[in-house]
């Protein structure tokens, strides 16, 4: 066994010093390791997108990043997206559009949309379907979520 | 959107989901999220042959690394039997192995790495045989038999089995002969549709905890946690009360989750270690371990007279049912009775095979068969209308089944909003003016439609109204929302029943301890049937609150009425009420005990009318009552490559009564989206039994670029007597369709005839322009 | 997956038949392979190692004469795996040998499966690697046989 | 497993000299994912996150640019550098994966994984691009052509790693076209061509075509493309080229696509992109 070398990173604006194997993926620290279980496991291969996490201002697999070359990244998770009991843009639109069915992609699909919004904050239907085409839902048809991106565009679902 | 929101309506109300929150904040807990002091995890090891005698096990090796706490082989479990239908199927490979990937041992260790890593250390030794690859090997004479046993199996219907059939079922009316006889034309084909994968985002897994007294909790990922305690107690032998099956959150199921995967070895492990045991599969274990779509080989012959009328239809198919029977004897016995379609066509007959083979077992996925022989059925109606120069429309509205129909074999409808799904279609779709404007360069495109019917019924439900001490309500059905929302709709069944607001109803985790039986989320079937529980259960809470309230109030119960907001009253009097609070604690402390209302349902009308039809071999004596829908779909077929993208969609869907609008539109959407894999791109491949793509990599469903967001719903409403609030289900029609419109419209745009799902580009190119014509390229 | 393919080699059936017979001598031209030990004279076994882009493993075979029939045909089954199981590998080959003017043509076909961690990498390319390999064993045997003095191996 | 971070690419290759069996670790998005599979079970791992002057695209003297191995694939898709033939490596970097995945993805990660099916291998070829490969004797230049060695496999020597593509500059006035067929958004090609157009008026001035996912390494006939050079425009016969490509594709048969099929695409896929590339030209003039 190699030993294991603590490394800090920032999750959600608090420093966080783990122990971790070089081959430990983002995704298990977070959901092993700092109980912080929104992102999900889907495919571990980085093409479901359910385990997407912001990495220094990025979406990024949290499945694909090792923790160990994290170190001193920002990392913000579904959970860090709003101050607690507050929704950010997407998720307000969420909820106002109904378009969340089971949820297990709606971590990852609302951390992209963020970024996707943040970058592009006039988007057409189709910036919008290429933009969120790494994050496979199989429950929704994708419809009602580009229109809560959509919505979010316009201001809509602003919460508090 | 219905904006004025009256708190006091919640049926026809676009309810947000009772969930929502959680899941837009990452809180909501999926298996995959729980965990329990002194966890341990488990890994599987699968069979590497798809047909092997198991000779013997060495798990020495496997048991020496550190941290490891159980290895556990066939051995090791009780020998019962589970199966919905048949009980042929193992905990874990006794004796032989069926499938690749099929487990023969599990390990529990500390960690998951520990796990799989002493998995590989076990050696079994097998005795390699001969495996059925496909049906049609299974059919062969003298094939080696999958399940030697197959005659001494517990199977719950009388069914036809020999040699490697599990089950064949024959359905007829009228005199197929004499049918096409009258017929002036006749189309004829054969069709072939893969094996699919579910695809659910979140993968199954499961985590049971045993007690001192030896009594195992189990929440795993699944549909019915009734069906969960039945397959886990029948295969490990364990009575029902030392199992209680619990629901987390379900990341989708579409069929998936509804008999076992990892459950019974979960639970023996827990048995074993005495500790909590949790497995979660990957991706890949569970492609290649849990079931898919069955594949079917259909051969079908239509025939109509010249006017359009049809007269007459045969329909032989042969299922591959894997190597374990699950829910397949009802796949085959519902497709046939779907093969007519919504379509009055007096000659009729219906013949299949379901087959064992040595691959991954088949099982229910979201349309149980029913997309595959509608594939068949509505391009042979296509390939009509075409023949006969017709409109598409028109020839279905023609032979549309109207008013009480009957269905096939006889059932009357009590309710059929077929024409109007045709109608509303048509015009939504400006069908009519669809060839106005002009397609994008470069591609060919065309325009098709298909239709379809779907049953939402079919076995027990119940539920449990109990109003508690602030005048509100908690439900209790047992029923679980595996992501579709069911859980919303029946609280909104519920409010309203009591014309309450519907945030005074709270939704019980399923629990085997404490819910009423419900056999499960399957078959579109939680509104319809549990539904109907619920809106039965909250009339009798409403009438003891009647009766408390008539000694309350000094008048006779018939007098009283529920008022909006929670309140009991005089007919007639407005100031004559009392709020359902002061009716539940007079309940609770003084006369009677709490209000509880508990009522049970099962759909009972007979699917056969034994004066019209000749049946034998099917699995179900009633089964439900029909959805409808019609679909338009617009495609673009790339000129150079045939690959084609359907570039917009109009649906219309018969739902009875949409308890929910948006989520109708959900379900609507979701089906199209994953009809459309099933259309274009999704297959399992086998290779020598061996699942060739189990990665999400090379298994490719649909992403948001490749789903037309230009996609319309339309709801129509043609109440059924049945349902609660004339509501019937929803949740597998949209998928049904979409294959033979895309179908259809491929036909429309490049005068290719697809015949075999899915249809990629390279079959649609080579049906297009056959290869030999190939040097004038684009 | 099954593999097959031919080639022609300039020596007559009962030459061509000794030299795949005889491990020694055939040891040089298997791909990746350093040594085969014989069993008894029809169970052989092998360590072979495999690259597959990124993939680099060994396999333990060994190898069955399930049927001969000298100097046409050979039956066998080969079963093998990587340490520690990862992967599995089976096949059923069949070879023949099939007289021609001045020598003699060798048909060979597989039918392999390979299950476990590497029977996920994509499918295509494996038969690729495996059809390279194959080439790459036929181009030794020819060039092996047609360099021997003519009757070396029929001693 | 040890992770190791160098800061300087001396000491990441003095590392991968050192540890014969660690592995670079690029953007990850490759090899995270066949480490999670168990594909692949690297005993050490040398990240090049922290090396400084490997990410970016830098413009040279000669007015080649210099995309460094760490320049992600969402960087290249939006280099407006990348204009007139050199457009081709912006759009075959913008079609891979999806938007998320090109956020990690490098393109030193992905030519050393040498996909034949990925988009970059296709497009570095058609370009006459060079790779820029360090190791513990220094560093070479190779051609993107001699790089590609077979079913991913590339020239690079043990010990060594990819640290730059280097673009030359495309022959003024030419355009690109880049075409990929896949089965869904974001999926790896069933066959893709990255053809080169130059004209003057309307004789062809260069001609260079490149088909990836059709054999180990990207097809290219150059002397067929010199033989085209000089024809007009419109009696230039690029479906002789095509079928030529065809001809020396040895495509795998696989869940994406039987080979038979890749074959019978690619005569069609060139004429089409060929097409694409001339109305470009003439929307130019």
């Amino acid at each position: 066994m190699s030993d294991r070398p603590a490394i800090t990173l920032t999750v959600n604006g608090k420093d966080c010093t783990v122990a971790v194997d070089g081959a430990e993926t983002l995704l298990e620290t977070l959901r092993d390791r700092l109980s912080l279980t929104g992102a999900k496991r889907g495919c571990n291969q980085g093409v479901c997108g359910a385990c997407t996490v912001m990495i220094d201002g990025r979406p990024m697999r949290s499945c694909l990043s090792l923790t160990a070359n994290c170190t001193g990244s920002d990392i913000v998770t579904v959970e860090g997206i709003a101050p607690n009991g507050s929704l950010g843009r997407m998720q307000a639109a969420l909820e106002e559009t109904g378009a969340v069915q089971c949820g297990f992609c709606t971590s990852g699909m609302i951390v992209t949309a963020e970024a996707l919004l943040r970058d592009n904050p006039h988007p057409s239907a189709a910036d919008v379907q290429a933009g969120l085409s790494g994050n496979l839902c199989r429950c929704s048809g994708y419809r009602m979520i580009v229109e809560a991106v959509l919505l979010a565009a316009a201001g809509g679902g602003e919460s508090a | 959107m219905d904006d004025a929101i009256d708190p006091n309506r919640s049926v026809g109300r676009s309810a947000n989901r009772l969930e929502l929150r959680e899941k837009l904040t990452g809180q909501a807990k999926y298996i995959a999220d729980l965990s329990r002091p002194n966890m341990l995890h488990a890994a599987i090891l699968g069979s590497p042959h798809a047909h092997a005698r198991i000779l013997g096990y060495d798990t020495k090796a496997a048991k020496a690394v550190p941290g490891v706490h159980a290895v556990l082989t066939g051995d090791d479990f009780p020998d019962g039997r589970m199966g919905a239908f048949v009980k042929d199927e193992p905990p874990i490979a006794q004796g032989k192995v069926r499938f690749i990937g099929e487990p023969v041992a599990v390990v529990a260790a500390d960690d998951e790495a520990t796990a799989r890593r002493a998995a590989q250390l076990i050696e079994v030794e097998y005795e390699e045989l001969v495996p059925v690859l496909t049906p049609e090997q299974g059919l062969a004479e003298g094939a080696p038999l999958v399940h030697e046993d197959l005659p001494n199996y517990f199977m719950v219907f009388d069914a036809i089995r020999y040699g490697n059939v599990l089950s064949e079922t024959t359905l007829s009316e009228g005199d197929v002969a004499k049918g096409f006889a009258e017929a002036d034309i006749v189309v004829e084909g054969e069709y072939e549709t893969p094996a699919q994968a579910h695809v659910a985002i979140e993968p199954c897994g499961a985590l049971a905890e045993i007690d001192e007294q030896g009594r195992v909790t189990l929440w795993s990922a699944n549909q019915s946690v009734f069906r969960v305690q039945a397959n886990v107690c029948e295969s490990l032998k364990l009575p029902m009360p030392k199992l209680r099956s619990l629901t987390p959150r379900i990341g989708g199921g579409f069929g998936n989750k509804m008999e076992a995967h990892v459950q019974p070895l979960v639970v023996q492990l827990a048995i074993v270690t005495r500790r909590p045991v949790k497995l979660i599969l990957s991706r890949e274990e569970d492609t290649e371990t849990v079931r898919v779509r069955h594949p079917f080989r259909i051969r079908m012959r239509t025939g109509a007279r010249k006017d359009g009328t049809l007269v007459a239809r045969e329909i032989d198919t042969i299922l591959d049912g894997g190597a374990y029977g699950d829910d397949s004897p009802g796949v085959l016995g519902y497709s046939l009775l779907m093969s007519r379609g919504p379509y009055n066509i007096p000659h009729v007959k219906a013949h299949g095979r379901l087959v064992y083979t040595n691959k991954l077992r088949s099982g229910a996925f979201r349309g149980f068969g029913n997309p595959q022989v509608s594939f068949a059925g509505e391009s042979q109606i296509d390939e009509i209308a075409r023949r006969l120069d017709m409109d598409p429309i028109e020839l279905r509205l023609r032979n549309a089944v109207r008013g009480e129909g009957p269905w096939f074999l006889g059932q009357k409808l009590a309710s059929n909003g077929f024409v109007e799904c045709l109608e509303t279609m048509r015009a939504a779709a400006h069908w009519d003016e669809r060839r106005n404007s002009s397609p994008t360069p470069g591609k060919k495109r065309g325009f098709g439609v298909a239709a379809a019917a779907h049953i939402s019924g079919l076995l027990g439900t119940g539920a449990i109204v109990r109003l508690l001490e602030d005048g509100s309500v908690v439900l209790n059905t047992g029923a679980v929302d595996i992501g579709q929302g069911s859980d919303t709709i029946l609280a909104q069944i519920c409010a309203e029943s009591l014309k309450i607001p519907l945030d005074r109803v709270a939704v019980a985790s399923p629990d085997t301890d404490g819910s009423p039986y419900n056999w499960g989320t399957t078959a579109s079937r939680v509104t319809f049937t549990t539904g109907r529980s619920v809106a039965l259960a909250a009339a009798e809470v409403a009438k003891q609150i009647k009766e408390l309230a008539a000694d309350m109030l000094e008048c006779a119960a018939d007098d009283l009425e529920l008022r909006d907001g929670g309140f009991v009253g005089i007919k007639g009097v407005p100031e004559k009420q009392l709020p359902l609070f002061l009716v539940s604690i007079q309940a609770h402390w003084r006369r009677g005990g709490p209000i509880v209302g508990h009522h049970t349902w099962v759909f009972d009308r007979p699917t056969v009318d034994p004066k019209r039809a000749v049946v034998s071999g099917l699995p179900f004596r009633q089964i439900g009552v029909y959805s409808f829908a019609a679909l338009a779909v617009e495609v673009e077929v790339d000129a150079v490559t045939g690959k084609t993208e359907v570039v917009k969609a109009w649906q219309s869907v018969d739902v009875g009564r949409a308890i929910n609008p948006r989520s109708v539109e959900g379900q609507m959407d979701g089906g199209f989206a994953q009809g459309l894999g099933f259309a274009l791109t999704e297959e399992i491949v086998f290779d020598n039994g061996r699942v060739v793509n189990p990665t999400l990599m090379d298994y490719k469903v649909p992403t948001a670029k490749d789903v037309p967001f230009h996609m319309q719903t339309i709801i129509v409403e043609s109440p059924e007597p049945d349902g609660p609030f004339g509501a019937k289900g929803v949740g597998e029609i949209g998928l049904v369709p979409v294959p033979a419109a895309v179908a259809n419209a491929i036909a429309d745009a490049t005068g290719a005839r697809l015949r075999k799902l899915p249809m990629t580009p390279e079959r649609v190119l080579t049906e297009m322009l056959p290869p030999e014509t190939d040097d004038d390229a684009a | 997956m099954k593999v097959e393919d031919s080639f022609t080699v300039a020596a007559a059936p009962d030459t061509v038949w000794a030299f795949l017979t005889d491990p020694a001598r055939l040891l040089p031209c298997v791909p990746g392979c350093d040594a085969i030990e014989t069993i008894d004279p029809t169970h052989y076994r092998a360590a072979v190692r495999i690259a597959l882009g990124p993939i680099k493993t060994r396999f333990n075979v060994e190898v069955e004469i399930v049927a001969q029939e000298k100097p046409h045909r050979i039956v066998s089954k080969t079963r093998g795996e990587e340490g520690g199981k990862a992967s599995l590998l089976a096949a059923d080959n069949l070879l023949r040998l099939v007289p021609t003017d001045g020598g003699t043509e060798v048909h060979y076909s597989s039918e392999a499966a390979l299950t476990g961690r590497l029977g996920k990498f994509g499918f295509g390319m494996l038969k690729k690697q495996a059809e390279k390999l194959g080439r790459e064993f036929a181009e030794r045997v020819r060039a092996a046989l047609e360099t021997e003095p003519a009757g070396a191996g029929q001693a | 497993m040890n992770l190791h971070r160098p800061t300087d690419l001396a000491d990441a290759i003095r590392l991968l000299a050192e540890m014969p069996e660690a592995r670079p670790l690029a953007g990850g998005a490759s090899l995270v994912a066949m480490m999670n599979a168990r594909i692949v079970e690297p005993a050490a791992l040398v990240s090049l996150a922290r090396v400084p002057g490997l990410a970016g695209i830098t413009e040279e003297q000669d007015g080649a640019l210099r995309i460094g191995a760490m320049t992600r694939h969402r960087e290249t898709a939006s280099d407006m550098r990348l204009t007139g033939g050199r457009s081709i490596l912006r759009r075959a970097a913008s079609r891979i994966a999806n938007p998320v995945v090109r956020n990690m993805g490098t393109i030193g990660g992905s030519i050393a994984l040498a996909d034949p099916a990925a988009d970059y291998p296709a497009a570095l070829v058609c370009l006459d691009a060079g790779i820029e490969i360090a190791g513990a004797s220094g560093t070479r230049r190779i051609a993107a052509k001699d790089f590609f060695t077979g079913w991913y496999e590339t020239a690079l020597q043990p010990g060594e790693m990819a640290v730059a593509v280097h673009l030359p500059p495309a022959p003024a006035g030419s355009v690109g076209a880049y075409r990929k067929l896949a089965r869904i958004a974001g999926d790896f090609a069933i066959v893709s061509v990255a053809l080169m157009l130059g004209a003057e008026g309307d004789r062809c001035t260069t001609l260079r075509v490149a088909v990836g996912a059709c054999g180990p390494a990207p097809l290219r006939l150059p002397e067929f493309e010199a033989k085209l050079v000089g024809r007009p425009l419109d009696a230039l016969d690029i479906g002789a080229l095509g079928r030529a490509l065809a001809w020396i594709a040895d495509p795998v048969d696989d869940v994406r696509a039987s080979a038979a099929y890749r074959r019978r695409v690619v005569p069609r896929l060139v004429t089409d992109a060929y097409e694409r590339a001339r109305r470009k030209h003439e929307a130019r003039r």
